[in-house]
């Protein structure tokens, strides 16, 4: 027991988490009709359950699953495993019928109606009064939880911000508060209103389908499976005194202690490489890092536009175009950045504390 | 394309859907009414209803057999009797009741009629009025309907008070025949007045069906009989760190019993709390409506549940018997939690401000004790707590009196000299263990004695004469330096060392010095001198010299290993400088020079110098962490390192602190000037739970003056009085204040210990006191302890007499006693009496006294004017036993009777006065003259 | 001699009372004495002259005295342990004396509540310094000869030590009860306590240099039982 | 359809159903004929959110798993339970730990708190699913693009009531969360204090962009979490948010209506 355990916390950083979890997700869209099939699909749901009994099993695990606050969390996940599996096993079917030259089976039925009453309202009142029960006893069994009256002055360690928001307060560790906490739930918000701008292909529109829209399914799905569900439950499970990292299995001590080692580009740039120190100015010892940042966001787009994604280009046109990339690669600037932060221990690309302004 | 088919799902399938959802969410609605109505503090009240219904039953119980049977009986047998009369009558009651019933009608009628015409005048009155006043030409015809019907109210209120003496006169009747049912009824009322008491009190706690429904769910709202118990406390607040929440306490919720006397045996929640004169009870110093129950014992005074009031378990095996019992679980987030109750004392800090010690509170006092006689608070800083004596001898002139040798074996282990030394052990603790540490440790102690030795003064030292060990001993016992020490085999007091083993400790010469004239050694001493002629004390000398501890003696001294004083020197430079500069700086150094340097080093960093006067450190501000706050610091400020196997609070980290200071290091790398440094005191269990209560005691938290029992000025300087008594030990050899001497515990016959001085305040004269504290003198000669002198300054000589004056409620004035005009026959009678009663058979008044055996048995009385407040005298006479128990001063006047009835007319109380008065005026010289005329 | 004879009037009335109860029965014996006896130390009266003068021929101390047949003399012998039920105290006064500046009886017994009357046959001034530690202490000053106080003693104590504080070599010691089953040993070193109830008892006997000594003994209904007690240096 | 052998039968469910008050109340019959089927949506002012009629594909759980509709119902309940929190609960810092303690404790229906709580939770949960579904099945493209839009900013709003009522408790867990939530707030570019650019902002020496005057001290009414944030976040949890909701969904629900009816291919 404590060997398994053992080996789930060593096996459990950041990196590794993020790393399987990415390449889980690659297998996943890239082989999507495997992946849904019963024969792969019913093993992994078992082998997640007895997983998640097992970790049941251990006092430290079973007291953060369930604090009340996070026992919605483990309830998300599940629903939303569910769902996706469900999406994507559908749209895989549907595909299949395309193939075949039939129709997807929303399409078989999308002339026929029938009244809202009772057929549509009948399941809303049925499902209304499944959560009402679903909300009565879990309240009835989980009292809200209440600590001790606000004090300014004893901060709790960790203190975590509402769990939907703790994607973002994991990303604090990779980035400033300007960048985490306004920057990147602005292009979040803007992104999502964009999609349909973007995405006007009234092809896959109103069924479930997969190999049509792969390119902008998977995208999606990476957005909200890695970068957003993945950082929240590392942030509200693996997260402990002093945002230290902590396995599933792994008592929260509060006197964990861990090398911090970050350095910056340009100490990087102006010290180990050119071995010259860092300039006095600061646009000077930035500009490496500036450049850096903004050929990532000027070289890649242009040279795509050229060549993988030219069609995509002429489709779209110039100011779609952009949009779509830059909003790419903000998305994938996140991982980006975290991985230079395990390899290196990059800590700023550009870092001008004169003004506040690192990235 | 198939032929649409209208219908998505049979509709008759969602109807069992409906079904089942509809039955399952009835039953999940249910559950919350349920759990509305199912709250363990409601069971608790039902089974407190419980409880005190059978306590009333068995009340009852005993109210019946205590009722007389054949008196009940008796008047039982009355009462029907007269009921039967009663019934034999009933054809002139219906008559009478009939008559009634028409008086009661004419009544009516006849008020009706008083009514309406009383209306009407006083309308036309109102008219009158107005229109006389305005000259309206109406008035005359008001005074005239005024008039008019003036006589006719008259004529109806007659009528009416005619009909009311109708109905009274039926009413009489009526009542005269009732009278004696009524009055038999009465009687046996009475004699069951209280089992119907009883009965009513049963009735009200009782269950049934009434109050069943009362109290069913969802009709609970209207009039409950369980329902959630409150005090508001007006003054007391609960820190909401942003705004003070008004304190209430739901408590009593479930603690029902706890201010009702009869539930001491009842199981908890019920019992009754102890002293219920002193807490809850509303005649009491903490009554429950003012003071409630978190302010003492902290918790959540709002919650109603045993886990979210945050009781604390008393120890691990309440903890299981809570958990087994309540599912009591331990609120990690909630920083108030109820102090366990062996801890209890500490709340009364609180509000008991600025005393020495704090009434009935006895662990606290001990605690607080403790840590002044310790030396704690000279470490620690505390607020309130400020200025006090450093408890360690002087060192600036350690060199004459011991020798560096001692003082590194004693610095090893300072027990292993005197095992009731207050001195900790500093050294050679757990977080020095191993062979390396202890080289370090042995090297730091050897760079400390040499230091103390180096920067010692040498004042003048008297050389001691020879003196007989044997007296030595028996003066110890006699002049009462038991008061303070324990010595010559006597276990007493504990104020100063035990004076055991010195011979091994110190030379002749300085003891000798030292106990001719302590201040001269050390002006900071606490020690008095006893005023020793040389022979006594070199008598004492000898005996203490010869006292040796053989095994101390014959350890060997620690030595200092070069290497070991070496890497503690760069250790030390390291941290001012960089490594090879230090390594440079120790390379200059002579051995000497590095020895004193670790010394000085070593002094600084274990803080001894805030016990002990140290030349060198007179401005060096101590090691310690401040303690003001530490009853209320955070859980997560307090270290507990790797240790497991303590319950991680406040209190249990304090206590295991105290018990074990250094134990936070345990399993944790750190360098030696790193390490815990609080040195282990050795202290027992219950020591260390009263100095736990102490620290817990320690708040800031701000109470409502209102709430506090503040100060008045007299009690202030009283308190401060009582700071010096305690610094110099008065209540080692007097009994007064509430303490007990030590002294007199150990002295066989309470006349030969020093006096009593309750009620000093009351007998003596401010100035005569004043003096006697600067210059004691012999009061009692035949008392062998002596008082001593102790150097006392005009201020704390002051402080002092008024200290004795205010616990008698008195100012002082210094004005001495004024005496009246007294005629000369009384005087005489005076005179005679003192002779007749044969004061000078013991008393000393003159040299030619004839007193026994030089002044063996009482004071002399030529001191009584300047000494003695004279109404004080007359209680003396009185019964001396009531003023000083033990005393050898024998009444005349037992319940106020004279034995010479015929002197002043044998009242006893003029003879006192008289003897009293003869005594103020009494004149030796002249008394001598007259003698030898 | 009333005294006695209430003692007995009691005693038949508690045997009326508690008829079930086992006869009556007596307890005697002696204290004697083991070795040799100690010299008799004189008094030095010097101090009051006005008692010197009653003692020309001078006197010795009382604290040990060795009767002529090898037993010891003021030995207090009292019932210790197991009696049951209350006994009322007499209200006839027991007598302690001052007389020659000593105390007479050296040794006396008493009951709780029961009253003592003390008498100073002497003209020079005595006090009487009582040192009970259950009860209140008392210390009345008798100035005048033939002076008589009357005190009670109120709660079971054996012993409790009489002083005079005027003269140093003055004590009585009076062994105060809550039942009258006591004795104290005369010239014969003898004792005898009367109308003791049937029953296993433990016997105590005092003495103020020797300290106490107990025995257990059971009486029957047949009345009599023998104790001695030895008492030596 | 009334058996004529047993006219004067007493028909309960006839006699209520044809009175005048049921009558005026829902206006068509309790049957099962389409028509009273459709009239019952045509009638009632809460199935008319609905079309009489709607595509088939569209109707099924498997297509929408009610995630939409389930949405509003949490709202609908989560407004309900406020309500009924709203009388008991006052947002004062003196008061406000007190009375949700005094809502655990004894209160009748104080359960109310964790209806309203794990409501909250579960609506969230419930938005992101509907999210999900409606970019899975493709839903937001041409014409529903600005209903997704809409549907952007109901989710953001969803959080944001939650994150409000996160404090309201005023415990630990609460004050703390939202200081971290809006500790963000500080590092707004230009508008934040800690934001880059703010010091940019400055006339002379005079700072305009400080602790005092930022973003984050007009969310939180003060330099910290304190009593002004409290009655704050009251008002955005209770007034602000809630109407906004409202109007947003209304739209919502009627571009729905507009774009084609519940998504199904077009």
């Amino acid at each position: 027991m404590t060997m398994i355990k053992d080996a789930v916390n060593a096996f459990c950083s950041p990196v590794i988490i993020f790393t399987a979890s990415m390449v889980c997700f690659y297998l996943f869209v890239r082989f999507p009709r495997q992946a849904t099939s019963m024969a792969v699909s019913l093993p992994l749901l078992g082998l997640a359950l007895a997983g998640f009994a097992f970790g049941l099993t251990d006092d430290h695990f079973r007291k953060i699953i369930t604090t009340p606050d996070n026992v919605p969390i483990v309830g998300m996940l599940f629903i939303f495993l569910y769902f996706t599996w469900y999406a994507v096993r559908k749209g895989v079917i549907n595909d299949q019928r395309m193939e075949r030259g039939e129709s997807t089976i929303e399409q078989t039925e999308t002339n026929e109606k029938v009244l809202v009453f009772p057929y549509l309202i009948f399941i809303e009142f049925v499902m209304a009064l499944a959560y009402a029960i679903v909300l009565v006893v879990w309240s009835i069994f989980l009292k809200a939880p209440l600590e001790e009256p606000a004090n300014p002055t004893i901060s709790p360690n960790p203190s975590k911000a509402p769990w939907y928001f703790l994607g973002l307060q994991e990303l604090l560790v990779y980035f400033d508060p300007w960048i985490a906490g306004v920057l990147l739930p602005t292009f979040i918000i803007i992104g999502l209103c964009a999609i349909p701008y973007i995405d006007r292909d009234t092809d896959g529109s109103g069924y479930f389908s997969f190999k049509k829209r792969r390119a902008v399914i998977s995208t999606y799905l990476f957005g909200f499976w890695i970068l957003w569900v993945l950082l929240i439950v590392i942030g509200t499970f693996m997260r402990g005194p002093n945002w230290n990292f902590f396995g599933p299995f792994e008592k929260w001590d509060i006197h964990k202690t861990v090398p911090l080692l970050n350095i910056n580009l340009s100490e990087i740039i102006f010290i180990k490489w050119l071995g010259i120190g860092l300039p006095k100015l600061w646009i000077v010892r930035e500009l490496p890092g500036i450049l850096l940042t903004l050929g990532y966001f000027m070289v890649p787009p242009a040279i795509l536009a050229k060549t993988k994604l030219k069609s995509a280009y002429q489709k779209l046109g110039p100011v779609r175009y952009a949009v779509l990339m830059m909003l790419l690669l903000v998305m994938v600037s996140v991982p980006i950045k975290m991985y230079l932060r395990w390899a290196f221990n990059l800590k700023y690309i550009v870092a001008i504390p004169e003004f506040f302004f690192n990235i | 394309m198939a032929k649409p088919n209208p219908s998505l799902y049979s509709v008759q399938k969602t109807f069992f859907w409906f079904a089942v959802t509809s039955v399952l969410l009835t039953a999940s609605l249910a559950g919350i009414v349920y759990i509305d109505a199912k709250r363990d503090w409601k069971d608790y009240q039902k089974a407190f209803f419980k409880l005190k219904a059978e306590k009333a039953t068995a009340e009852l119980k005993q109210a019946a057999s205590a009722v007389d049977k054949k008196e009940l009986e008796k008047l039982r047998a009355e009462h029907s009797a007269a009921r039967k009369t009663l019934e034999s009558n009933s054809k002139s009651i219906l008559d009478l009741n009939a008559k009634l019933t028409a008086a009661e009608l004419e009544i009516t009628k006849t008020k009706v009629v008083f009514q309406d015409l009383k209306q009407f005048e006083d309308s036309y009155r109102y008219y009158y009025e107005e229109y006389t006043a305005h000259h309206d030409p109406r008035a005359a015809s008001y005074a005239a309907k005024l008039a008019e019907i003036k006589p006719r109210v008259q004529e109806a209120k007659i009528k009416l008070e005619k009909a009311e003496k109708g109905r009274d006169t039926v009413q009489a009747g009526l009542d005269a025949l009732l009278r004696q049912e009524k009055e038999a009824q009465k009687k046996v009322d009475q004699l069951l007045d209280e089992t119907t008491r009883i009965e009513r009190k049963i009735e009200a706690v009782k269950p049934s069906f009434a109050k069943d429904l009362l109290n069913a769910p969802m009709l609970d709202f209207i009039a409950p009989t369980l329902e959630i118990q409150q005090v508001v406390l007006e003054n007391l607040h609960d820190d909401y760190h942003f705004a003070k929440a008004q304190k209430v306490d739901r408590c009593t919720t479930c603690h029902m019993g706890i201010d009702q006397k009869g539930f001491e045996d009842a199981p908890q929640p019920f019992r009754t709390h102890p002293n219920l004169d002193l807490y809850l009870g509303s005649m009491s110093a903490h009554p429950i409506e003012k003071i409630g129950c978190t302010t003492c014992h902290g918790g959540n005074g709002h919650s109603v549940s045993f886990i979210d009031t945050a009781h604390t378990p008393r120890d691990e095996k309440q903890k299981a018997e809570w958990e087994k019992k309540y599912g009591w679980r331990d609120l990690e987030k909630w920083e108030a939690k109820m102090l366990p109750l062996q801890y209890t004392q500490a709340a009364c800090a609180k509000c008991h401000t600025g005393t020495v010690e704090v009434p009935q509170a006895d662990k606290l006092n001990l605690g607080r004790n403790l840590a002044v006689d310790l030396g704690c608070l000279n470490c620690h800083k505390v607020e309130g707590f400020e200025g006090l004596w450093k408890v360690g001898p002087d060192l600036t002139a350690v060199a004459s009196k011991t020798d560096e040798t001692w003082v590194s074996k004693w610095l090893q282990d300072p027990t292993r000299f005197r095992p009731s030394t207050k001195m900790p052990r500093i050294f050679h603790l757990e977080n020095q263990a191993g062979a390396d540490n202890a080289k370090l440790e042995d090297a730091a102690i050897v760079a400390t004695a040499k230091y103390l030795h180096h920067h010692s003064a040498h004042p003048e030292v008297l050389r001691a004469p020879q003196g007989d060990a044997a007296m030595g001993e028996k003066l110890i016992k006699d002049l009462g330096c038991l008061g303070c020490h324990s010595a010559a085999g006597v276990t007493a007091g504990t104020h100063g060392p035990e004076l055991s083993s010195l011979g091994s400790k110190v030379n002749a010469d300085w003891l000798f010095t030292w106990l001719k004239d302590p201040k001269r050694h050390s002006a900071t001493t606490r020690m008095p001198s006893l005023r020793l002629s040389d022979s006594e004390a070199a008598d004492i000398t000898a005996y203490l010299m010869s006292q040796r501890n053989e095994a101390f003696d014959s350890a060997a001294a620690p030595k200092a290993d070069p290497k070991a004083v070496d890497d503690l020197i760069l250790l030390n430079l390291q941290s001012k400088m960089r490594h090879e500069e230090a390594v440079a700086q120790l390379s200059k150094m002579a051995p000497d020079e590095k020895l004193l340097y670790l010394g000085e080093r070593t002094i600084a960093h274990q803080g001894c110098y805030s016990c002990h006067d140290i030349r060198g450190f007179e401005q060096a501000k101590s090691i310690a962490t401040e303690l003001s706050d530490e009853g209320r610091k955070n859980l997560h400020q307090f270290d507990f390192g790797y240790v497991h196997d303590i319950p991680h609070t406040r209190q249990d980290w304090i206590r295991k602190k105290l018990e074990d200071p250094r134990v936070f290091d345990h399993g944790k790398v750190k360098g030696y000037y790193e390490r815990l440094r609080m040195p282990h005191f050795g202290l027992s269990e219950v020591e260390s739970e009263a100095i736990t209560t102490f620290v817990l005691s320690l708040t800031q938290e701000e109470i409502a003056l209102e709430a506090q029992d503040l100060l008045t000025t007299d009690e202030q300087r009283i308190e401060r009085g009582r700071r010096l008594i305690q610094k110099l030990n008065c209540q080692g050899c007097h009994s007064f204040d509430g303490k007990d001497a030590i002294l007199r515990s150990i002295t066989e016959d309470p006349g030969a210990a020093p006096p009593v001085l309750h009620g000093q305040g009351s007998k003596v004269q401010e100035a005569w006191l004043h003096d006697f504290l600067q210059h004691p003198t012999t009061i009692r000669p035949w008392l062998k302890y002596r008082m001593p002198t102790f150097g006392l300054t005009d201020t704390e000589t002051q402080d002092i007499v008024r200290y004795f004056a205010l616990l008698d409620g008195r100012q002082t004035s210094y004005r001495g006693e004024v005496l009246q005009e007294v005629s000369p026959d009384r005087l005489a009678a005076g005179k005679e009496l003192f002779e007749k009663l044969q004061c000078a058979k013991c008393h000393q008044i003159t040299a030619s006294s004839q007193a026994m055996g030089a002044s063996f048995l009482a004071p002399d009385l030529t001191l009584t004017k300047h000494r003695l407040r004279s109404d004080w005298v007359i209680d003396w006479i009185k019964d001396p036993q009531a003023m000083q128990e033990g005393t050898m001063m024998p009444g005349f006047f037992p319940d106020m009777q004279s034995p010479l009835p015929d002197i002043l007319g044998g009242d006893a109380q003029a003879q006192i006065e008289a003897i009293r008065d003869y005594l103020y005026r009494y004149d030796p010289a002249a008394a001598a003259e007259s003698t030898a005329s | 001699m009333i005294c006695s004879w209430n003692r007995a009037t009691l005693t038949a009335l508690l045997l009326t009372l508690f008829a079930t109860q086992a006869q009556a029965a007596s307890v005697s014996g002696s204290a004697s004495f083991q070795g040799q006896a100690p010299a008799a130390e004189p008094i030095k009266m010097e101090a009051d002259p006005s008692c010197k003068a009653l003692h020309a021929d001078g006197i010795a101390a009382d604290d040990v005295i060795v009767n002529a047949n090898g037993t010891l003399k003021n030995v207090f012998v009292y019932v210790k342990e197991g009696l049951s039920g209350k006994y009322e105290a007499p209200k006839t006064p027991v007598t302690l004396d001052q007389k020659g500046c000593m105390y007479t009886p050296k040794v006396l017994g008493v009951m709780a509540g029961q009253p003592i009357e003390i008498i100073n046959s002497d003209s020079t001034l005595h006090n009487v310094h009582a040192l009970p530690k259950n009860s209140p202490q008392f210390n009345l000053g008798m100035p005048l000869q033939g002076m008589k106080i009357k005190k009670t003693l109120a709660k079971p104590e054996v012993m409790v030590k009489v002083k005079c504080d005027v003269h140093p070599w003055m004590a009585s010691y009076i062994g105060v009860l809550d039942h009258p089953f006591y004795a104290v040993t005369g010239e014969d070193g003898s004792f005898e306590i009367k109308d003791l109830p049937a029953g296993t008892y433990v016997i105590e006997a005092w003495h103020e240099k020797y300290g106490t000594q107990t025995q257990s003994i059971t009486i029957d209904d047949s009345g009599k039982s023998d104790v001695a007690f030895q008492f030596g240096v | 359809m009334s058996a004529p052998e047993t006219p004067k039968k007493f028909d309960l469910g006839k006699f209520i159903t044809e009175s005048q008050i049921y009558k005026s109340i829902f206006r068509h019959g309790y049957t099962t004929s389409d028509r009273d089927r459709a009239l019952s949506v045509m009638t009632n002012v809460f199935f008319h959110l609905h079309p009489v009629k709607v595509r088939k594909s569209g109707a099924r759980f498997g297509f929408t798993w009610c995630a939409g509709g389930l949405s509003f119902f949490v709202f609908l309940t989560l407004v309900v339970s406020g309500i009924l929190l709203m009388f008991y609960y006052r947002p004062t810092v003196e008061h406000a730990y007190n009375d949700i303690m005094a809502l655990r404790e004894h209160v009748p229906f104080g359960i109310m708190r964790e209806l309203h709580r794990w409501g909250a939770h579960a609506m969230i949960i419930t938005v992101w699913l509907h999210m999900f579904r409606v970019f899975m099945t493709g839903s937001y493209k041409p014409p529903r693009e600005f209903n997704w839009v809409i549907g952007v900013i109901l989710l953001v709003l969803t959080m944001l009531l939650s994150f409000t009522g996160y404090l309201l408790p005023w415990d630990q867990l609460a004050m703390w969360a939202v200081t971290v939530g809006s500790n963000m707030a500080r590092a707004t570019p230009f508008l934040g204090h800690e934001g880059p650019g703010a010091a940019l902002l400055a006339i002379g020496d005079i700072q305009l962009v400080h602790s005092g005057s930022d973003v984050r001290f007009a969310l939180l009414g003060g330099r910290f979490v304190g009593a002004g944030t409290l009655l704050r976040f009251y008002i955005l949890h209770c007034v602000a948010i809630p109407t906004a909701v409202v109007v947003l969904m209304s739209v919502h629900f009627w571009r729905i209506r507009k774009d084609g009816g519940i998504s199904g291919p077009l």
